[in-house]
This record gives structure tokens, C-alpha cells and sequence, in this order.
């Protein structure tokens, strides 16, 4: 393992975990207020991605600069924030919060399947690869190995700014106030008269959106194919529950582990780079029940 | 995961379980129906085949369900039973069915031991999550240790022997089918009697109030290791019995998917209920079958929106809806 | 001489900054049974939940009948012969009030016939009995979480007494309960109790049930037990009526 | 209780009878990827099969009987593809089978269709292993396998650049890529002792995304990269690593690359060695100017709107090979319909002509099928590469004899095997 090899290992995890994170500060959000883990999240991100091909792939036909791809990218997050979040919240979550965490849980795996058939239905299933907003930023070589500055600088970047945006969010907005209070206990919130309806459908809105962004920023590095919604939400599952729940600057940190732990593999030992996310939440959940920020809660008598 | 599926309301004020319409009556009419399939409807066998093999794993996750907790990785113990049979076959050519679904069984166990002494520390979202680590991993290790496992094109499960015989495939799938029928019958009616049994009831109360267990004097963390054992065997036979009939075992088989249809397949036939499990099963084949050949590529999208209707209308399940229209049944008699 | 039922040995609690006991020595003899009273939020249900080992001491001892329990699980001291009603009752709601006794009776015998029907376990007639003794019978089928509070007390004392316990320990049993009823029940209890020849420490903080069916208070207040003697002795107290009654009035 | 429950089971079984009569069609079964990363390779398989059964049946069909053709998709998943796979065989949906692309999928339906007793014509997977482990007596493969097409790249490489010291692979994780990649080392090594492995990865089939093993490869260093990818995987694979540069460090060698060279468009750059699995290429130097050739082209390009890639030179090679055995077994039947027996017959020997040189099913039914290298170019009148340099070599001279494993064969050439090879080369 040679220092090059050290350094190569470590951004390409970094460039990985910023995509994990962004996928998973969604889901986070949306279990922290919701206590709902959102199997459909897969499917945001996936529709996110084809979104953002098809409206680049519209603006390059039309003849417009490729560095319009970026702004399309907040535009087709923002589409399945409001077009998907929206009704999926308001139409059929809301109806169920009563109900058992399971058949909750299984409203957003049914939700996951309709939409895996949506995709299909809609953009077919050839895989599409649409990277002009990757090659506008160019490349830069460190070390004798060229990175595209999309994914070793633009991405981490966003990742960070997200990361800063949700906690300054959180932590100094009335909304976003709301938003942890619900999180931190519902009854009491509802007791002082927050209306936790809004917060939940305001809270799924913000969630489906990170979802689409993430498949918006990640379609320039992959070719965007049906199940690629599910490869990545079984990793922010990982992520999610190794860091604790609602726990935003965790799913940071559990990110990075496990984007570094997976590209430190490849180098390593590759047949177990698909292997290690998976022992790391094993590892930390053994040591940390409650997931590595979660705090315990125990139970009055 | 506090309160996973209504109260079972046909348990109610009926301590003796004299037979009633939807208890025993009907299952078994439903069995023999079953049990005509292969001269009736030959080309339906294999589909039934497949979804009974899949209808005792549903079982094993539906008698999770019934102590509250969700598993999203009980995949494993299916891919386990399926890969330990099929590398029987490979080290023993002539291998007999019984020994390979034992040798299922055994695998099934005693991972279900090795995982369950750890999970069993967990409640909820986390023994959900925790589970699926679990499958994921063995998923991991069977689509990448290709010297070992045959990678993503998985294992052939060549026909094995039948009590020393070796039959043809028409036979062989014969002697499959109503193998299966019997053990969906025996695993069945035992998982049910268990369910009822002392053992059974303390191990749903886990569903409820794990304080009060502790101070009656029970091991709550024990108490669901034998509920886990029991689900993981069920899901082993199923496992074993689906490579079996498909002939072939691929890493497919512990995908975190397929854990995410059987639960899905368990609320569909009604949470908790071991006759839902496979009723649901049996409906899950027969759409995702023809719904292919006649609407397309959705029959997903057909499952999910199944599913929708079914919790937001109906959350006991089909078999809670068999169950209500019975005693109305009974009720006017 | 035998060594007493229950005994703590300089008992102390810290939670964080929070003295919740400070070196509590309480010995509980058979046969006499104690109530607890003291203000509201002293620790009496914390000093419950050491003596059973729901949580652990900063520093002392537990025993029961000499043996020291301390480090033990509340499913190992139960087995020897302790047993908890709970302030809030803490019953298993989607089971009928039946069949939490029925299962009681299974932990109790570790029963593991794995095809025996827990409805038909020899013990039946008798948890029946247990649920009338209670006023509880027309219960008996009910989904445990369709009954009102104050039933679902009983019920919870009824699991408790269904383990056949050699000590009860409950936290306020008539709470609840109508004040009607109150005494009647803690009648029955007490011949219950007697009957069974179980020993039962209950804190308490109706006076009126203290001085009608405790013989011996212990008066908890500020993490220590300050005052014990009889139930007339303690209620006249000057201290007692200041700190305790005074309160409650 | 047991015997007595199988002796009644046997006694139900119901026979089936020889169908000797002339069919209302000849019904033909074909598994492609209609889903997934290799839809872009299965798809055009799928379009090519349709124009081919429009033109058979437009001549009259084949013996008179006209040709229906049904498709299973092979990217539903194993399960499901043996299921339909045993459903159509059953249910008289199918008289001939033509599977499957994908090699995972050949090893686990070539045992089946032997257990269904249906004949099936292996028409686009590559590994060797199948009829090297087992013979069959139903299923034959009407194109090469791996050890042609691997050797015709290595000698193509070792012609075209005989110094290069080191070389890494990039694979998919299956049966294709492991099996090709061993192939391909044992003849190097046998060839060129002196060359160095310096990296082997093998990425999950239908991988996403390259760009770890990618930083990998750069920081290598290795003067040839291999890589037997096709369809999606490919695309993705050469269009990351054009992205970020390492097509000008490294050279290439890409022996599935001809199915993807529209879809790369100008991402694959000129100097980077091609193979088409076969002689397969839009402008087959010995073939282009060939009326049929021309008129498939054409009526294929009109239909789809893409040039013709490897898939559907193999599936015209599989239909010409259902056509020829039924036409050789009718003429040995006298002109009555044959029935399954007597067309597994007519198999032995058979030779048959799709849109490249005549291929000719060996006694082991391995299909001898000349293999077409070359390097590719970006000249300016396609707006992708096309190919230069063109070599043909011999079928025959470079495929395993019958009865001998590859491997072990391979093991025993030197690096005089290059010379004793037939080839044709042609300038563009």
C-alpha cells in the first residue's frame, strides 16, 4: 500500500461517500421526523438521475451551454421533491400514521415497486449516459492520475455545504426548529401546538428532494439503468442506521466510513469491497446499540 | 417496532379451538385443492411449487411478525439452506432430496444460531437493519468469491436422488410437489400448534411488554432466539426446497429484495398469520406470472398497488378478510 | 435465626447529580407486611427497582433471604421467590387478562411442550379463580388493552401473584381503583396475601389504606428510610404529618 | 406409506407422442436481454430475429412451414428465465430453443434443455466450458467459443504490438469474464512468457460505475488493458476511461468492442484493438458487396436505425442454421416433416451461412467460425470508430480439437503457433 495508492484510495472514497451522504441525508431526515425508513427513497434517487438526463439531454438538443446542466439538476430534485414527496406523503403516509411501523415500512416498499415500473414505463430500460456537465468542469491530475473535478472536488463540496446548510437549517430556522422538535418527541411537539402534519409533509418534501439531487448529482458519473434505485438505498440503510436516528452529522460520518472503508477494499482486497459496508454497521451497532450518536431510550415503569 | 399486527381476534373467547370455518375447514379444503393441481392444471405445478417453497419461508417471517419484530434479511437463511444443498450436491453426485434438505435445515439453523446471538440484542428499526447487514454480507460474499460460491451465475442443484431412486424429471417433480404439499401441511399445523403453545404465547408477548417478561422470570433475548430459530428453519426448508425445484441457487437468492418481498408477502396474506403466509405466496406467483404475460412489464407495479389497498383498507390481510367474511358465515348459521 | 426476607446494606444511588438513596440499610421480615410512604419523587419506586434489579446501585448490597443479588438480572431474582406489580401496569395488552396469567404460570414452570395448547394447561381453573378472587372474572376474555386502569392494576397484581411469589413488591396498588372499592380490595388482597403466606411491601400513598392494612411503615424521604414503627406510631408523627402528610392533605 | 405414493405417481405419467406431420409452424424460442445493461445488446439480437423470420417466411417459411419466434428476457433474472424457459419448452410454445447470451445463463439451460429434451442452439454465449465438462445430445452451439476468440485477439496483439511488458484486465464478475480471462492469460503466457500481470479487477455484472478501478489502472501504469465487457458494461467502462484520459496512456483490447462502436461514438479513439466474436462487421471486407449481405443491412438499418453489431450476425448465423438442418433432414426424409430425432441427426456435420463465412458443427457440436481483429479509427465519415487493419483467421486452426480443454491446449503452443495460423488481412 503505497502512499499513492493511500491517497488514490482516499479520494475516490471521499468522492464516493459525498454521493452516499447526500442520499442518505434524506432518508435520515425524513426517519429522524418520521420514524419511517423510506424504502421508495431508492426510486427518488433513480428518477432524480433519469429527470436530470432527460431535461440536459432537452437543453443540449436545444443547443444551450452544458454548464446549464448544474441548475437543471436543483430543478429535477425539486420536481420529485414536489411531484413524488408531495402525494406520497399527503396521499397515503398520512393515513397510516397510526398504524403499525410495518405495514408504514411496507406503504414505502409498495411505493418503491410502483415507481421501479414507473421508470421503466417512462424512460424505458437501455441505460442512458449523460456526462456534459461532468466534462464541462474538466479534469485535473494529482499524483499521475486524472480525477474529473466534478467528483473529486464538486461533489465533496456539495456534500459539505449540504451537510453545514441542514445543520444551520436545523438549528436556526422556526421551520427547522419545528422540524427537531418533532423529531426529538412528536406527543410533546403536538402537545404545544406544532402542527406536525405540515412539518411531516414539509419534512418528506426536503427528504424526496436530497433524494432526487442525489441521483441528479450522481447520473454524470454512471450510466443510469433500472436498479440502480436500489443498489444505492441499500447503502444508505447502511449508513442510516450506523449512524443513529435523525442524526445528520452522523450520516456524514458514517458516510465517509464507509465510502473510505469500500475504496480502501478495492485497493486491498477487492471480492470484499462489496462486503465492508455492510461489517462496518455490524461493527459499530455491536459496539453502539443505538447507532453511533443515537441515544438509548429507556423504558419508564 | 412497538404494536406489528392486530390483536388475533379468531383466538378469542374460544380456549378449546373447536374446528372453525376459517381455522382448519378451510386451509385444508385449500390444500386438497392444491393437491389436484398436477393432474388438473399440470402447467400450473411448478408455479404452485415455487410459491409453497416461498410460502414456508413468508411463514418464518410472518412468526417474527407475530413477536413485532421485522426482519429485512431473512434472505439469508434462504440463500443458506439453497447454497448448503447445492454444495452437497456438488461433493456428493448421488445425493438423496431428504439428505439435501437436511443438509438445508442444519445450514439454515445454525446460521440462524450464529446471527440470531447477535440480533437478538435488537429491537426494531435496528433488528431490522441489522438483519439485512447480515444478508447482505452473505449476498457480498456469494456474488464476489467466485472460486467459491460461482459468483453471480450461482450453482447448478442437479436432480437429486430419491430414497435411492433416480427418477426422471416429470417424476421427480411429482414426488417435489407433494413433498412440498405435505411439508406445507406437517411445518404448517406444527408452527400454528407452537404459536399456541406456552412457549409460543411467551414469545409473542415480546410483541407487547418485554418488562413484564423479564419479571415473570424469562429471558426475553432467549425467548426470541427460539422464535428466531423457528422462522430461520422455516425459512431454510423454503430455501432448500425453491433450489431444489429451480435447479439452480444464485446469489439472487439473499438479496435484500427478495427479504423485503417476503415481508411483503406476510402483511399481503395477513401479518402474523401462518395460512396468510401462504395464501399471499400463492397470489404473489400467480401475479407476478401472468400479469407479465398479459399487462406488460408491470406486474410490480399490479403487486404494489395490491399491497396499498390491502393496508390502507384491509391491514389483517387477505386471509384477515377470508377470516371476517367466515364468521360472518358462521354467524348466520 | 433465619436470615430476613429482604435486606439492603448501605444503598446508594447517584443519577448524575441526583442522590436518589443514601446508604439505605431496610431489612423486610416475612410475614409482616410493610407499606412505603414518603413525598412524591423521593425514590420509592427507584428503591423497587434496585431491590429487583431493574437497575444497578451506585454502591451497597441487595439480599434476599442472605443470598446477595445485586449483580443479578430481574429474571434471576424473580426466580427466586420475588415478584412485582407495577405502577403502571405492565401487562401484555393484545393477550386477554386470562391468558397474561396463563403465561405467568408457563414462565413460572418453564412449560415447553411445544404442541400443548396454553389454553389447556392444568393451572387453568385456578388463574380463573385468581381473576375473580380480583373482581377481575368478566375480564377474563378480554384484550387486556380494552380494560380501564383501574382493572388492569388488579391484573397486573394477579400476574404477579400467579408466580406464587414468597415476596410482592407494589408500587400504589389501589391507584385507580374507585375509592369505593379501594378498601374492599385491599382486603381481599391482604387475606389473599395471607392466605398464600406472601410477604408484600407496597408503597402507598393513600394514609387511609396505610392505617388500615399496612403493619409496618417505613417512611422514605430525602433517599433514606427516617422513620419505621407501626402504622398509628408513624401516622402521629410530627415529622411524618409536616413532611409526608401535610403533602398529601 | 412412501413406495406405495411414488408407484401411483409413476403410473400417472403421461406419455408424449412423436409429432411426424407437418406443423401449423416451426415455432422458435429465444432468450435475449430485453432489461438491463445488456439490452443494448439484446435488443438488436431481438429486431435482427424479427426481419430474419419476415424474410424466411416471405420465401415460403421453411419447408413450407412458416417460422414464429417468441422471446424470454434474460435480464429478469435466473429464476425467472429457467421458468419461462420451461413453461414455452413444455407447453409445445417452442420446437427449437435459441439460448442465451449471457454464459451464466448457457450453463444453467444447456442441462435443462437436455433434462426437456428440447433441441437448443446456444447463439451468442462464449464459454467453453459447457461442452468441455458434459456432452449433450439436444443442445449445440452455432457460433465459436472463448478459446477462438481470445487466441484471435492474442495473436491479433502480438502481431500489432510484439513488445509490450505489461497488462492488466478489467472483467465482469461471471462466468464469461472469468472463463475468457483465463483463456486469454494461458495463451499469452504460452506466447509471450516474459509479460507481466499487473492488475486484476472483476466488477459485479451491470456495474454502474468504473471510476475506482479506473484511478486504479492510471496510477498502474500497464501498457495494454484487456477487457471482455460488452453491452452496457462496456460503454460505461470505455466511456469513463476516455473521460479521465487513460485511453492515451494504455492500449486497449477490446475483443467484444464491435458491438459498441456506434453506441461510443467518439469516446473510442483511434489505435485501440477491436474483435467482433466471429467474423462480424458492418462492412465485412468479403462480404460487403454480397446482394443478401447488402439487403439485411439496409432493411436492418431501416427498422432499427442502427448499423448491425456482433448479436446480429449470431442470430443470423442461428436461424441459418434452423433453416439448413431442416431443409438437409426434410431432403433426407423424403420431403415429409422430420420429426426431433431425425433433425438431431441432420445436425451432424451441419454447414450453414449467416452473413459472414460458411460455419461449419463439429461431432462435439461446436461451431468452427473464423474470427475477425482489428484496430480501430476514427476516420471522419462514420461519427464513430470504424475499423483498420483487418485480420481473418482461420476458424479451424485456432479452436480446441474435440475432446481436449482448452486450457490445457492453449498451455502447450509457443509463440511459433502465430505463424501456422490462416489469415486474411485486409487494409479498411
Amino acid at each position: 500500500m503505497t502512499p499513492t495508492l493511500f491517497l488514490l484510495a482516499l479520494f475516490d472514497g471521499i468522492a464516493y461517500a459525498a454521493l452516499v451522504f447526500i442520499v442518505a441525508l434524506g432518508l435520515t431526515l425524513i426517519f429522524g421526523v418520521m420514524r419511517i425508513l423510506n424504502i421508495a427513497h431508492g426510486s427518488l434517487y433513480a428518477i432524480g438521475a433519469y429527470a436530470t438526463v432527460s431535461l440536459s439531454g432537452w437543453a443540449l438538443a436545444m443547443g444551450l451551454a452544458p454548464i446549464l446542466a448544474f441548475p437543471l439538476m436543483l430543478v429535477s430534485a425539486v420536481l420529485v421533491g414536489l411531484l413524488l414527496g408531495g402525494p406520497i406523503e399527503w396521499l397515503l403516509l398520512r393515513r397510516i400514521y397510526d398504524k403499525p411501523e410495518v405495514l408504514q415500512l411496507l406503504v414505502t416498499f409498495a411505493v418503491f415497486m410502483i415507481l421501479e415500473d414507473v421508470q421503466r414505463l417512462v424512460w424505458g430500460t437501455r441505460p442512458y449516459f449523460e456526462a456534459t456537465a461532468l466534462q464541462a468542469l474538466g479534469n485535473v491530475t494529482v499524483l499521475g492520475v486524472t480525477y474529473t473535478v466534478y467528483q473529486l472536488i464538486l461533489l465533496p463540496a456539495v456534500a459539505a455545504a449540504l451537510l453545514l446548510g441542514m445543520r444551520f437549517f436545523l438549528r436556526h430556522t422556526i421551520i427547522g426548529k419545528l422540524i427537531l422538535a418533532t423529531t426529538e418527541d412528536r406527543e410533546a411537539a403536538q402537545s404545544i401546538g406544532i402542527d406536525a402534519d405540515k412539518v411531516f409533509l414539509f419534512t418528506f418534501i426536503v427528504g424526496a428532494a436530497l433524494a432526487g439531487l442525489g441521483g441528479a448529482l450522481a447520473s454524470p458519473t454512471t450510466s443510469i439503468l433500472p436498479g440502480m434505485g436500489a443498489d444505492m438505498i441499500v447503502l444508505s440503510f447502511a449508513v442510516v442506521a450506523t449512524a443513529g436516528l435523525g442524526q445528520i452529522e452522523g450520516a456524514a460520518l458514517c458516510a465517509l466510513m464507509i465510502g473510505l472503508g469500500r475504496s480502501f477494499a478495492v485497493y486491498v482486497w477487492p471480492e470484499a469491497a462489496t462486503l465492508v459496508p455492510y461489517a462496518i454497521m455490524v461493527a459499530v451497532l455491536s459496539v453502539r446499540p443505538q447507532g453511533l450518536f443515537g441515544s438509548s431510550s429507556a423504558r419508564k415503569i | 417496532m412497538t404494536h406489528a399486527t392486530e390483536p388475533d381476534k379468531s383466538r378469542q373467547g374460544r380456549p378449546a379451538g373447536g374446528p372453525s370455518m376459517a381455522g382448519t375447514v378451510l386451509p385444508l379444503a385449500g390444500l386438497a385443492l392444491l393437491a389436484l393441481v398436477p393432474l388438473g392444471a399440470p402447467g400450473m405445478q411448478l408455479l404452485v411449487n415455487l410459491a409453497l417453497a416461498k410460502g414456508l419461508a413468508v411463514a418464518g417471517v410472518s412468526v417474527l411478525l407475530r413477536a413485532g419484530q421485522v426482519s429485512f434479511g431473512h434472505a439469508l437463511y434462504f440463500a443458506v439452506a439453497a447454497y448448503a444443498g447445492a454444495f452437497l450436491m456438488t461433493a456428493l453426485p448421488g445425493a438423496d432430496l431428504a439428505l439435501v434438505l437436511l443438509a438445508g435445515l442444519l445450514g439454515a439453523v445454525v446460521a440462524g444460531v450464529c446471527v440470531g446471538l447477535f440480533v437478538v440484542r435488537y429491537r426494531g428499526i435496528f433488528f431490522g437493519m441489522l438483519n439485512l447487514a447480515f444478508s447482505m454480507i452473505f449476498w457480498s460474499f456469494l456474488e464476489k468469491f467466485y472460486h467459491i460460491t460461482g459468483g453471480a451465475d450461482g450453482i447448478r442443484l442437479p436432480r437429486p436422488a430419491v430414497l435411492g431412486m433416480d427418477l426422471d424429471r416429470a417424476s421427480f417433480e411429482l414426488v417435489l410437489f407433494y413433498l412440498t404439499l405435505t411439508l406445507v401441511l406437517g411445518l404448517g399445523w406444527a408452527t400454528i400448534r407452537w404459536l399456541a403453545s406456552p412457549a409460543g404465547q411467551i414469545f409473542q408477548t415480546l410483541k407487547t411488554n418485554e418488562t413484564r417478561l423479564e419479571y415473570l422470570g424469562v429471558s426475553p433475548r432467549r425467548a426470541l432466539l427460539w422464535g428466531y430459530l423457528v422462522s430461520a428453519a422455516l425459512c431454510g426448508i423454503g430455501g432448500a426446497l425453491m433450489g431444489v425445484t429451480q435447479g439452480v441457487v444464485t446469489p439472487e437468492y439473499a438479496w435484500w429484495i427478495r427479504s423485503g418481498e417476503m415481508v411483503f408477502i406476510a402483511v399481503l396474506g395477513g401479518a402474523g398469520s401462518v395460512r396468510g403466509a401462504f395464501v399471499g405466496a400463492l397470489i404473489y406467483e400467480l401475479v407476478r406470472t401472468y400479469a407479465s404475460a398479459y399487462a406488460g412489464d408491470v406486474w410490480q407495479m399490479l403487486l404494489g398497488g395490491f399491497l396499498l389497498v390491502i393496508i390502507l383498507f384491509a391491514p389483517r390481510g387477505v386471509i384477515g378478510m377470508i377470516e371476517t367474511l367466515a364468521h360472518r358465515g358462521e354467524a348466520r348459521k | 435465626m433465619t436470615a430476613p426476607l429482604l435486606e439492603t446494606r448501605n444503598l446508594v444511588i447517584r443519577f448524575g447529580g441526583v442522590i436518589a438513596a443514601n446508604d439505605v440499610s431496610l431489612t423486610i421480615t416475612a410475614g409482616r407486611n410493610l407499606a412505603i410512604i414518603g413525598p412524591n419523587g423521593a425514590g420509592k419506586t427507584t428503591f423497587l427497582n434496585i431491590c429487583t434489579g431493574w437497575i444497578k446501585p451506585s454502591s451497597g448490597q441487595v439480599l434476599f433471604e442472605g443470598e446477595d443479588v445485586t449483580p443479578l438480572p430481574p429474571r434471576a431474582i424473580v426466580r427466586k421467590g420475588v415478584a412485582r406489580a407495577f405502577q403502571i401496569p405492565q401487562l401484555f395488552t393484545e393477550h386477554t387478562a386470562l391468558e397474561n396469567l396463563l403465561i405467568a404460570v408457563a414462565a413460572r414452570d418453564r412449560l415447553r411442550n411445544p404442541f400443548m395448547d396454553l389454553h389447556r394447561i392444568p393451572e387453568r381453573d385456578e388463574m380463573m379463580h385468581l381473576l375473580e378472587m380480583v373482581k377481575c372474572a368478566d375480564a377474563a376474555h378480554r384484550p387486556v388493552v380494552e380494560l380501564p386502569e383501574g382493572q388492569r392494576k388488579l391484573v397486573d397484581i394477579a400476574v404477579a401473584l400467579a408466580l406464587r411469589p414468597r415476596l410482592l413488591l407494589m408500587d400504589e396498588p389501589t391507584s385507580g381503583v374507585a375509592s369505593s372499592e379501594k378498601h374492599r380490595i385491599m382486603e381481599i388482597l391482604v387475606e389473599a396475601l395471607a392466605e398464600r403466606k406472601v410477604t408484600s411491601v407496597f408503597v402507598e400513598h393513600d394514609m387511609g389504606i396505610v392505617e388500615r392494612h399496612a403493619e409496618e411503615v417505613a417512611v422514605w424521604n430525602a433517599g433514606n428510610v427516617q422513620l419505621r414503627g407501626t402504622p398509628r406510631e408513624i401516622l402521629d408523627h410530627p415529622d411524618v404529618i409536616r413532611d409526608v402528610i401535610g403533602e398529601a392533605v | 406409506m412412501k413406495t406405495w405414493l411414488l408407484t401411483a405417481l409413476c403410473a400417472a405419467m403421461p406419455l408424449t407422442a412423436a409429432a411426424a406431420d407437418k406443423p401449423a409452424s416451426l415455432k422458435v424460442g429465444m432468450t435475449t436481454f430485453l432489461t438491463g445493461p445488456a439490452s443494448v445488446f439484446g435488443v438488436p439480437a431481438k429486431n435482427a430475429a424479427e426481419i430474419l423470420v419476415e424474410t424466411i417466411n416471405a420465401q415460403g417459411g421453411i419447408g413450407g412451414v412458416p417460422v414464429e419466434v417468441s422471446f424470454i428476457d434474460e435480464g429478469a433474472g435466473a429464476e425467472t428465465l429457467t421458468s419461462e424457459y420451461r413453461r414455452l419448452a413444455e407447453s409445445g410454445g417452442a420446437d427449437v430453443m435459441f439460448a442465451a447470451i449471457s454464459s451464466g445463463n448457457c450453463q444453467t439451460l444447456a442441462p435443462l434443455a437436455e433434462d426437456l429434451k428440447v433441441i437448443n442452439f446456444m447463439w451468442d454465449c462464449g464459454t467453453q466450458k459447457i461442452f468441455e465438462e458434459h456432452s449433450y445430445k439436444y443442445v449445440f452451439r452455432t457460433q465459436a467459443n472463448a478459446t477462438p476468440e481470445m487466441l484471435a485477439a492474442v495473436i491479433y496483439l502480438l502481431k500489432t504490438h510484439p513488445d509490450f511488458k505489461t497488462i492488466a484486465v478489467v472483467n465482469q464478475d461471471y462466468a464469461w469474464g472469468r472463463d475468457s480471462w483465463d483463456i486469454f492469460r494461458t495463451a499469452l503466457m504460452a506466447m509471450k512468457p516474459d509479460v507481466k500481470v499487473v492488475g486484476e479487477f472483476f466488477p459485479k455484472f451491470g456495474s454502474p460505475d468504473f471510476s475506482t478501478e479506473i484511478s486504479r489502472l492510471q496510477a498502474l501504469r500497464p501498457d495494454v488493458i484487456l477487457s471482455t465487457n460488452w453491452g452496457g458494461d462496456l460503454d460505461t467502462f470505455v466511456q469513463q476511461a476516455a473521460q479521465r484520459g487513460l485511453m492515451n496512456s494504455s492500449t486497449f483490447v477490446l475483443p467484444l468492442a464491435e458491438s459498441s462502436l456506434e453506441r461510443l461514438g467518439s469516446s473510442l479513439p483511434s489505435g485501440h484493438i477491436v474483435g467482433a466474436r466471429g467474423d462480424h462487421y458492418f462492412r465485412h471486407p468479403e462480404r460487403r458487396d454480397d446482394d443478401a449481405f447488402k439487403d439485411f443491412m439496409a432493411r436492418y438499418e431501416e427498422k432499427t436505425g442502427e448499423i448491425s453489431v456482433y448479436p446480429v450476425f449470431h442470430t443470423a448465423q442461428a436461424f441459418a442454421a434452423l433453416q439448413a438442418v431442416y431443409e438437409k433432414a426434410i431432403a433426407a426424409n423424403g420431403g415429409d416433416w422430420p420429426d426431433e430425432d431425425q433433425v438431431l441427426a441432420a445436425m451432424a456435420g451441419l454447414e450453414f451461412q449467416g452473413l459472414g463465412r460458411p460455419v461449419t458443427i463439429r461431432e462435439d457440436h461446436q461451431g468452427i467460425e473464423a474470427q475477425l481483429m482489428a484496430t480501430s479509427v476514427q476516420t471522419g465519415d462514420h461519427p464513430f470508430a470504424t475499423l483498420e487493419n483487418i485480420m481473418i483467421f482461420d476458424g479451424a486452426d485456432i479452436t480446441a480439437p474435440v475432446g481436449e480443454v482448452s486450457v490445457d491446449w492453449i498451455g502447450g503452443l509457443d509463440a511459433s503457433f502465430l505463424d501456422q495460423v490462416g489469415v486474411a488481412t485486409y487494409a479498411d
